[in-house]
């Protein structure tokens, strides 16, 4: 269908939604500040090592991604999925060892954000695995010519992710 | 339609603005050293945005009233002067109204919550809970014991937690339910909740002051007539809110020692 | 964009899961209307059990045998009718029907577009916002029934659980969970009014030639990404420290009931001010787009284009930044820095200048016009008359030092029915005489329209106004009686607004049978029956199902356009049949 | 305190309490009786302050007083439920008549109302004002209803047996106890201490006395036909 458009309203969107992600992590970062100053019961939680090697793999995956948009590939893309659900697994691992040494959500307020952000994170990067697939099949469909459009906004998203991961990190790891 | 619009946009400001200015429904009398002020206060705010109020609804309606469209095509007109001399002059009327209502309000203000407490002043600590106040003042020992939440036992009258096993200090404090203090000396109340949110609140005494679990706040007060009025709870506490209340006994300094005396445990 | 031309055949396509606009707007606005009419009918409970307190309400005690024992309405009933009667006011009917309704309806074809920019988020974001009011009415099928804490559920009240009272436990769970969704809904809403303002907008149809209503969309749609992108979170925690024993909103050593609560080093006030934050912006979410439907109504039945355009745009735009910067206002005596107080009041009497400029530029609209006395038009009126009349009050209530004052007293309940309340259901009833005949193809009927609008104008008056005097004589709002205090003569004045109320409600039963034999008997509508200029009115009545026909208007003009004397009438279209490109 | 006014109404309870199971008892059954005293010395009672509600102030001449721990002349104590807590075959049925529980002049009367588990429950507001009734259960199903001035009685009935603390949270001094007992064969002592158990089949009974703040007490009794074991309980008081 001929819109009369110059820019793409799906790349407009993602970021729409990256401003109110970061919007929402804003307001999660300030009620942190806010709970580390009205307790005295903040007690910090030290990252699990496998966080880090998390980290590697996401930071991986945008690569891969990148790799996959420029070429087209579904295999490149395909990798990127897998590294996503990788790191999926090992944030929940990261779970199962801080649970295993007695940390859980309703612990401390350190472990109530670090399971709240984990977890909103590890949500909107299962959104992020779901967009890629959507893109994926459109591409392996191939109806009317790549979805160039959608694999822009899908990538876009994904690397916001990658960043938003960072930032978490950087936020969980600092004692304030 | 337009001038019945026009009409009933007339009689509603004339009225609402009537019961305004007859003061049938109108603040209680003032029984507080700093009431003057916010009563002052109010009374400017009334008179500017009273002829704000009367003069835009008027206006409203006399152009509705004279403007309707008559069907014989005669051209329309414009405001005069446009859209320009309008804009500026309300900014200038609303920035230099509320630059006054800002410095004279800051003052009045700054006068119940951030002057510094009156060394003389009674202290009385105040705790609200589900659905009452309780005040205590420090007995003969002049001190307060130590409140212990997990001592609170109201079936035994132990609204605060006092621990009178091993806390000499609480044994004589005096808890009431009723606000008692001596006419025309400074009050300095100390405000915590027990439970959930709660608040302060004397319409006589002008002043307002929410209880915020886990913070102790301090209010302060002058009354300068010896009169009974009701506390009562603005923040929305639960079942019980409507019945949250309790009295504010105003005596003389004569009377008040005597209290003070009658109700030593 | 649609992803076929063809329209959907299917029930369900068409009607229920639908992708279109126009079939979600009025989705939207259905659910407002089922939303609006139990609030109201919660609000009569309220307002017949303050004036008599004693008096059983035939059949309530079947309805709610615990909550009113022998029909007699029971304090923790009264609160839990004011919670969800604030909730589903403010939620589902003040930021569905002006903002998610109208908007969706009209602004794509205000903008020239066959659609929103993402027409999947559109049905989700509808029915998400359907799921979370499901889930906000099942609160009252709970055994304790529904929440007792206020639509703005104050920490600890709301977080503690079932020890604070009746409607603590599942109910108010039920309530978070609502609104954690509905922001959900509201942000796919939002999201898709920005995308689509910002990507759809078809050939000429440049940023300034927007109408204003289009404008207002825009500037809500901004508010609101921010606004429910807060308390989204806001609500999480709140689930959080309710289910999981987390203690984010609740301080240690609380008892509540007799019972030490397992909590610790919580603060109270952070929940006010991630609320309030979200709050505040939540009343222009509901006002703005009356803003814009009045400026954009306005001009169209005063023959006259509207007063200052450009002014009415840094106005709006304005307001929705502002409206950031003053959340502190609600919480003056909240035990924050008394200092802040004045920081937050700066702002919040600065936002009374664009607000004030903004109305004397639709009074000086009307100065000269040639106004046409239509029910739409007559709203508009009464919306300035009703905004002007609230937003005076907010004078009072933005000074902390008169604040201390009336603040939680009835003032403030006046105060905001009028300028949230009130102004903004003139801007929806406005909206729905102006846009039903293009909605339906058919005209509401005008006499039964004026006799609702100057019905509804004396009782909103009757209503609201005196709740102004009750609160300069000190009558405490949120209470369920007023028993044998200093309140207790203010009751001949609760009876009044309780009579004016009924009698308010009742009228709209007037609106109520226009909607429905306008919908099946009304005059058959031409395309443009009020010779306005946007392309809303350049397409047939109903508009066929992408809009344009295939086509793509193409705007040369602005939408204000009006009180020419051209030989094609007193108004220019935006955009004109002949230059309209086939495709 | 008005000493009077709770023996008559101990008595009351007394009675009731004690005519339920009477119904059913042969003749040739027994009965246990004795006294509930202290040693040590008590807390002192304070008046409560009732200034909040003067519509409930108003109907007390004298002081009202907490009624956590009422004693009596000897060193008696008021409001102990002596039960048999083992030792019968059965309970039986639960009575059909009513146990009636009020709240009147903002207090709980009776202050301890003991149940069997099944028994109906009718809980009045005689004030003009409106109560809370919250009845802290943890065994059974915990619920806290408002009681309207004119509102009819609230009627439930407790499956398990417990002691329950009842609260009215918009009279925060407002305390009081629903004993809910497995057992028909229960009591709860006046102001002097007293109580007796009825118709009891010979056998051998563990017998139970509980006060809210002293906690309990058993002794093992063997019940003969014609014989009235005496059964003494002796709890130590602290004045905190």
């Amino acid at each position: 269908m001929a819109t009369l458009k110059l820019t793409s309203p799906a790349r407009t969107g993602v970021w729409i939604g990256i401003a109110t992600i970061t919007m929402s992590f804003t307001a999660y970062t300030s009620a942190m500040v806010v709970r580390q100053g009205s307790g005295a019961d903040w007690q910090h939680v030290a990252l699990p090592r496998i966080l880090y090697v998390n980290t590697l793999l996401l930071l991986l995956s945008s690569g891969t991604l990148e790799a996959g948009r420029r070429r087209l590939s579904v295999a490149w893309l395909s990798i990127t999925m897998a590294l996503g659900l990788l790191f999926i697994a090992g944030q929940v691992l990261a779970w199962r060892e801080l649970a295993s040494l007695g940390v859980y959500l309703a612990t401390n307020p350190a472990s109530d954000f670090f399971y709240i952000f984990t977890a909103l994170h590890g949500l909107h990067l299962l959104g992020g695995i779901v967009a890629l697939g959507y893109v994926m099949v459109r591409l392996r469909v191939s109806r009317g010519g790549p979805p160039l459009a959608a694999l822009s906004a899908a990538s876009l998203y994904w690397h916001f992710m990658a960043v938003l991961w960072l930032y978490l990190l950087l936020v969980l790891a600092t004692r304030l | 339609m337009g001038k019945l619009f026009a009409a009933v946009v007339a009689v509603v400001t004339v009225i609402s603005a009537g019961v305004f200015i007859a003061r049938i429904w109108w603040l209680p009398p003032d029984i507080s050293v700093l009431g003057s002020g916010i009563d002052q206060q109010m009374t400017e705010t009334m008179v500017a945005s009273g002829i704000l109020f009367v003069a835009s609804q008027l206006t409203l309606a006399l152009f509705a009233w004279k403007y309707a469209d008559a069907g014989d095509g005669r051209p329309i007109k414009v405001f005069p002067g446009g859209a320009t001399p309008m804009v500026v002059i309300s900014i200038v009327l609303v920035s230099a109204e509320i630059l006054v209502l800002t410095l004279v309000g800051t003052k009045v203000w700054g006068g119940i919550f951030l002057s510094p407490p009156d060394p003389n002043a009674l202290k009385i600590d105040v705790q609200a809970e589900q659905f009452a106040y309780y005040f205590r003042y420090p007995g003969l020992d002049g001190k307060l014991g130590l409140a212990h939440p997990e001592l609170i036992d109201a079936s035994d009258g132990n609204f605060y937690g006092l621990d009178f096993a091993n806390d000499t200090t609480g044994r004589d404090d005096i808890v009431s339910a009723s606000l008692v203090v001596p006419v025309d000396r400074p009050v300095l109340l100390s405000l915590h909740a027990k439970d959930v949110g709660h608040a302060f609140y004397v319409p006589e005494l002008r002043i307002q002051q929410d209880f915020v679990p886990g913070l102790v706040i301090p209010l302060q007060f002058t009354a300068t007539q010896v009169v009974k009025k009701e506390i009562v709870c603005t923040q929305l506490c639960g079942l019980g809110h409507f019945n949250m209340r309790a009295y504010l006994d105003v005596v003389t300094p004569e009377q008040f020692d005597q209290w003070l005396k009658d109700q030593a445990p | 964009m649609h992803e076929s031309s063809a329209p959907p055949t299917g029930f369900l396509r068409k009607h229920v899961f639908s992708l279109d606009h126009k079939v979600i707007g009025k989705q939207y606005l259905d659910l407002a209307l089922v939303a609006v009419v139990t609030g109201m009918g919660l609000s009569w409970l309220m307002r017949f059990h303050l004036a008599y307190p004693d008096i059983a309400i035939p059949g309530l005690g079947r309805f709610a045998p615990n909550a009113a024992p022998g029909g007699v309405m029971t304090p923790e009933l009264y609160l839990s009718l004011m919670t969800m009667h604030g909730t589903i006011m403010v939620f589902f009917v003040l930021t569905t029907a002006p903002f998610a309704g109208f908007g969706n309806y009209v602004l794509p074809i205000q903008l020239g577009a066959e659609d929103m920019a993402f027409p999947r988020f559109n049905m989700m974001s509808f029915w998400v916002t359907c799921v979370a009011f499901l889930v906000l009415l099942a609160a009252f099928f709970v055994p304790e029934g529904p929440p007792i804490s206020g639509w703005t559920a104050y920490a600890p009240l709301s977080a503690i659980g079932k020890d604070a009272g009746p409607g603590q436990g599942m109910g108010q769970t039920l309530w978070a969970l609502s609104i954690a969704i509905f922001c959900v809904g509201q942000l796919l809403g939002s999201l898709n009014f920005i995308a689509t303002t910002l990507d759809l907008r078809t050939r000429g149809m440049t940023l300034m030639r927007m109408p204003f209503s289009a404008w207002a969309w825009f500037i809500t749609s901004v508010i609101g990404l921010i606004a429910f992108s807060v308390l989204l979170p806001a609500c999480i925690l709140l689930i959080l420290d309710r289910v999981a024993g987390t203690s984010f909103f609740i301080p240690g050593g609380l008892v509540v009931s007799d019972r030490l609560q397992p909590h610790s080093g919580g603060s109270p006030l952070l929940w006010q001010h991630l609320f309030w934050f979200f709050g505040h912006p939540e009343v222009y979410i509901a006002i703005l787009p009356g803003f814009g439907i009045v400026s954009h109504i306005l001009p169209a039945f005063a023959r006259k284009p509207l007063l200052g355009p450009k002014v009415a745009l840094v106005c709006m735009g304005a307001i929705g930044f502002l409206s950031y910067t003053v959340w502190g206002h609600h919480m003056f005596l909240s035990g924050m820095n008394p200092l802040s107080a004045t920081l937050f009041s700066v702002p919040t009497l600065v936002i009374t200048i664009p607000a004030t400029i903004m109305v004397l530029l639709w009074i000086g609209t009307v100065y000269g016009s040639r106004m046409r006395f239509t029910t739409s038009a007559l709203f508009c009126l009464g919306f300035v008359s009703v905004f002007v009349s609230g937003g005076i009050s907010g004078f009072f209530l933005a000074q902390p030092s008169i604040d201390t004052y009336l603040h939680g007293t009835y003032f403030v309940v006046g105060h905001f029915h009028f300028v949230m309340g009130v102004a903004a259901m003139f801007g929806i009833f406005a909206g729905t005489y102006f846009w039903f005949p293009k909605m339906y193809g058919r005209m509401m009927n005008e006499t039964l329209g004026k006799i609702h609008f100057t019905l509804t104008l004396i009782g909103v008056y009757a209503t609201f106004m005196p709740m102004h005097y009750l609160g300069l004589a000190g009558n405490v709002r949120r209470y369920s009686a007023f028993t044998d205090d200093y309140m207790k003569g203010s009751l001949p004045l609760h009876r009044f607004i309780t009579m004016a109320a009924l009698f308010t409600g009742a009228v709209q039963v007037i609106f109520f049978v226009n909607l429905i034999w306008s919908r099946l008997r009304g005059a058959r509508a031409p395309d443009n029956p009020w010779q306005a200029t946007s392309l809303e009115w350049s397409i047939p009545s109903p508009p066929p199902f992408d809009n344009f026909g295939g086509h793509h208007p193409v705007v040369l003009h602005g939408p204000n356009e009006y009180g020419g004397t051209g030989p094609a009438g007193d108004c220019v279209m935006q955009a004109a049949p002949t230059t309209q490109v086939t495709r | 305190m008005r000493p009077s006014y709770y023996l008559s109404l101990g008595l009351v309870v007394l009675a009731t309490s004690a005519m339920g199971p009477a119904a059913t008892t042969a003749p040739s059954d027994g009965s246990i009786s004795g006294t509930v005293t202290f040693t040590g010395t008590p807390p002192k009672m304070k008046p409560i302050d009732m200034a909040k509600e003067w519509t409930c102030a108003k109907q007390h001449t004298t002081p009202v007083m907490t009624e956590s721990v009422v004693t009596g002349p000897g060193n008696s104590v008021q409001w102990v439920v002596v039960y048999i807590s083992a030792g019968e075959a059965a309970p039986g049925a639960a009575p059909t008549t009513p146990i009636r529980y009020d709240q009147k002049g903002c207090e709980y009367l009776p202050h301890v109302a003991a149940m069997q588990t099944g028994q109906p429950l009718e809980i009045y507001n005689d004030d003009q004002t409106s109560h809370n009734i919250h009845p802290l259960a943890k065994v059974n199903a915990e619920w806290n209803r408002s009681t309207p001035t004119g509102s009819p009685p609230i009627k439930t009935t407790y499956d398990k047996p417990e002691f329950i603390a009842v609260k009215c949270n918009i009279h925060p001094w407002m305390h009081g106890y629903f004993a809910v007992l497995s057992t028909a064969h229960y009591a709860v002592t006046g102001n002097d201490g007293t109580f007796s158990l009825k118709g009891l089949p010979p056998g051998k009974y563990t017998v139970t006395a509980w006060h809210e703040r002293f906690g309990t007490q058993s002794q093992e009794v063997t019940v003969a036909t014609g014989e009235v074991p005496k059964v003494d309980f002796v709890f130590k008081a602290l004045p905190y």
